[in-house]
């Protein structure tokens, strides 16, 4: 049986678009404040494990390194769409876990500018001659002929796919879902869109794909999010003060999808993260009433909805109901996505991972100020890239 | 050159999963070891590992499980249109568009019967017809 | 104290350049091998790590399960430049130590096609108005007007910065290791290229970067190799065959360059590499002269030179006479990429740091056919990717 | 427009740590704690972590630690060029291109004497002109 591992520092950047700061300087702000924030530095550090997705090749730990320190330790760089950071997380903590390190530094980070709101592929004006080829055989772009391919409707279709299938489910919840979001963004200083708006004004704002409007998209942006991790023996030697603001992680799970017969045209987002949440409730030892708050991967609204009953939040098929009666406000029984989720805080890609473990962490230590939740002991983070990859982890405050 | 004898305009489906001629339909690679259906080329099953795979015809008649109205897209896509995953007669999941019924909620609906159909998306330089297929409502 | 980690299965493609295949067939041709050299299925792998540089954003792990087998486990997707492959393997090498998986797939895989020799920047034929842009504040790129930034030209650099520091080390003692490697690879079917030259002809073949002629440069190629990964618990359950043809893992250790005064101008390959190899010969308990083959990482030979003594398979300063004496050649003391190395096998980038485990672990095997070293006991395997990243694997055939 | 009014060309330099003027110089972003040099912007020192910075002239005049004659590069690129590492006499290691001696071995010697100099690698549109910097040897 392995040690226990704690969060000992995290940081975020402010979610925005950064005209005059690269990618570099956000992942060395987020690393610069973890490390100050967990009372160490990159000295200390026995293990680095960098997530990014768009600039996945290019070395960015060893960018990183030689910014902020050089000391020769194993470097990772990975990437897992949008679980990503969490990726980068995980591999840190599985090192603690095999006793190759004591602490290490995780930092996620993603420089995604104004670069448009939508996968999917382009058909060029003129073919020239038609060419079947790729595994399709397929003669020219599909997207926008066979389906689509944008992110947005392809979460959009996750969702009313759980419509079909559940009552009381439609337009309107999914719709409630961001004005939610929106409204708890209100507090959190480092989101992306802080305003709030009424479900009328978020129904009516320009469709993108039905039932997904665009105030119920995540937008894209650039940031960064650093997370120091420790294992139990090393943190007991560190002061009284850094222990008290330790957070444990109770349950770190990564999962890919198992095969289901629909996966093939479109990928499943929900087998994946229903087996991850359960195997994170059994390490942890904790059941889904415990959660004092969830940061959970609303890259849409339809998505959000339909993680309610993936991470076992409501009862089964009642995601619609769940909404309607305000449990995942933060007023709530339940409050989902207090940071203003994906949808107002920002998703740049690579940082969500840990961003979101930064904002549970805040909590759990009772520093997350306008937006704190009383007493908050125990939380849950969760994260899904399409293709697929989902990443739990389970936090809970350090006893005092 | 003399129009009759050039050769007439030739058809190419969009992809190689579609079988064109007088009954168009799908055209499946089925794992003959636990019957898993795929569209594209494969190296081996994604369920059960197995390396062998037959041809299967998939039903043309289908389900309508999920769809998004999608108005935002690459400058060259036409929008608004349905995208929709169709679960077909025989069980198997298929991805496309559903065609020929305006583009609202009001006239696509969840659950609603679906049937294949072949509609031409573009010609090449040689006069190729390029066959694309959707999903139109079935009355009842 | 963790259990010891072995190879159970493995296996790579040839090394060439394929027209009608894509990266993924190639990283299931070596996965669904490694997975049948081992006797086993990818239903009983606990976790997948993907190496794959070019397409490292593009979740390769997860594409692979869509087309082996996706059976719900976690999936990495890691790069770190030539050292992608090396780190794919330590990812799974850790999760078993972690406790975490008994057994797991790594899987390398790169396509680079015909992509040409070279990195470094061009320029634009006209510039419009110059505008200093990015850390250095440069108005164009600088590749050809501050030094260079092309492969063969740096790891040329590297070498003649060795050859200034130590006698006997000149543009002969370059060629004659690319002289070596080529004739090795006679013996190797899986090579991309299989000639023998002269010494002569490599030295008289087209200048790339003196003293890098193009007989002295790994061609960019395609291939994937893969193994499998299993704990020694778990390994004692299997059947005696699978035991016997195991090999041990005795040490496995990834770096990065720790900071150098000249690393901010050019990456420094030689630090990082004596760390972890002197780290690895901890772990394992193995010493230099133990060592029955090397297989390290040739991308030029300048590079290979330098290496016997980061390596500590010469006397410090004397990689020239070590080279001279005959000593790495087949029939030396010490063997040294007698698979034919990067130069004449072929680099697919992701692929290289499996497949030199694939290679020595062959030999240990004794099922190397005309190319067995003999008698072969215990390996060494060494990649190392600009940035800097090192990664290295001491193997040991099993008892019998 | 009369040309006597034009404003003279300017020059810029291809790099900002590159100062020009009547004696070209190279200034590094040096560490206040470990001395640690640098040419680009930075956000912390690699060797100590310091974040405090301050400029320091590099010496003009340095060592060949290495080189290589790159005769293959990207098409834009005139080849061959002499690429070299210089150690500078106060110890700073600079990465540029040999200059004003033949591409070859018999002239470039590991070991040999260099110094700093400037030279005009191309104009904008404006007609600013860009100076780069090489290392010539040094008679001795
Ligand atoms: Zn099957
Ligand atoms: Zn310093």
């Amino acid at each position: 049986m392995s040690e226990s591992v704690w969060i000992l520092g995290t940081h975020m950047t402010k979610f925005t678009r950064y005209a005059d700061k690269d990618a570099l300087d956000l992942a060395s702000e987020a690393a610069l404040g973890a490390l100050a924030d967990g009372g160490v530095t990159i000295h200390d550090m026995d293990i680095l494990a960098s997530g990014t997705l768009f600039q996945a090749n290019a070395g960015m730990g060893q960018q990183l390194q030689h910014q902020i320190g050089q000391t020769g330790i194993p470097v990772y760089n990975v990437s897992n769409a949008c679980a990503t950071g969490a990726t980068a997380l995980r591999t840190v903590i599985m090192s603690i876990k095999a006793g190759e390190a004591e602490m290490g530094l995780a930092v996620g980070v993603e420089q995604m500018g104004k670069m448009g709101l939508l996968a999917g592929g382009s058909r060029k004006a003129e073919e020239n001659v038609y060419q079947p080829s790729g595994r399709y055989g397929s003669v020219m772009s599909v997207d926008g002929i066979l389906g689509t391919e944008t992110m947005p409707g392809v979460f959009a279709q996750a969702g009313m796919k759980y419509a079909y299938e559940n009552d009381g489910v439609g337009f309107e919840q999914f719709a409630k879902v961001a004005q939610k979001n929106h409204a708890h963004s209100t507090l959190n200083p480092l989101a992306q869109y802080q305003k709030e708006f009424s479900l009328e004004e978020v129904m009516a704002s320009p469709m993108t794909s039905y039932p997904n409007t665009l105030l119920m998209c995540c937008p894209t942006g650039d940031g960064a999010a650093a997370a120091v991790v420790i294992g139990e023996e090393m943190l007991r030697s560190l002061s009284k003060e850094q222990q008290q603001r330790a957070v444990k992680i109770s349950a770190s799970v990564l999962t890919s999808d198992p095969y289901v017969e629909s996966g093939q045209i479109q990928s499943d987002v929900n087998t994946l993260t229903r087996n991850a949440v359960d195997a994170a409730y059994e390490e942890a030892g904790v059941a889904p009433d415990d959660l004092d708050l969830v940061e959970l991967h609303d890259c849409f609204a339809t998505a959000e909805l339909i993680h309610y009953d993936n991470l076992r939040l409501c009862e089964p098929g009642g995601a619609g109901d769940f909404i309607d009666s305000g449990v995942p406000f933060r007023d709530g029984s339940t409050p989902v996505n207090v940071s203003g989720g994906l949808i107002s805080k920002g998703h740049p890609i690579g940082a969500t991972g840990i961003a979101n473990v930064y904002e549970v962490s805040t909590h759990l230590r009772g520093e997350a100020g306008d937006r704190q939740i009383e007493d908050a002991k125990v939380g849950l983070t969760h994260v899904i890239g399409l293709g697929s990859s989902c990443g739990v982890h389970i936090l809970e405050a350090a006893a005092n | 050159m003399n129009q009759d004898s050039a050769p007439a305009p030739t058809e190419i489906p969009i992809v190689d999963y579609l079988v064109l001629g007088d009954d168009p339909h799908l055209v499946a690679n089925q794992c003959t070891n636990c019957g898993a259906r795929f569209f594209n080329r494969r190296n081996a099953c994604a369920h059960c590992g197995g390396t062998n795979f037959e041809k299967a015809t998939v039903a043309n008649q289908g389900v309508l499980e999920a769809f998004s109205i999608v108005y935002r897209a690459a400058p060259t896509i036409p929008v608004p249109y349905v995208s929709a995953i169709v679960k077909t007669q025989d069980g198997t999941s298929v991805r496309s568009n559903v065609v020929n019924t305006p583009a609202d909620p009001e006239h696509v609906k969840l659950g609603m019967q679906v049937s294949l159909t072949t509609y031409e998306v573009g010609q090449d330089d040689r006069g190729t017809r390029c066959i694309a297929f959707g999903y139109e409502p079935v009355d009842q």
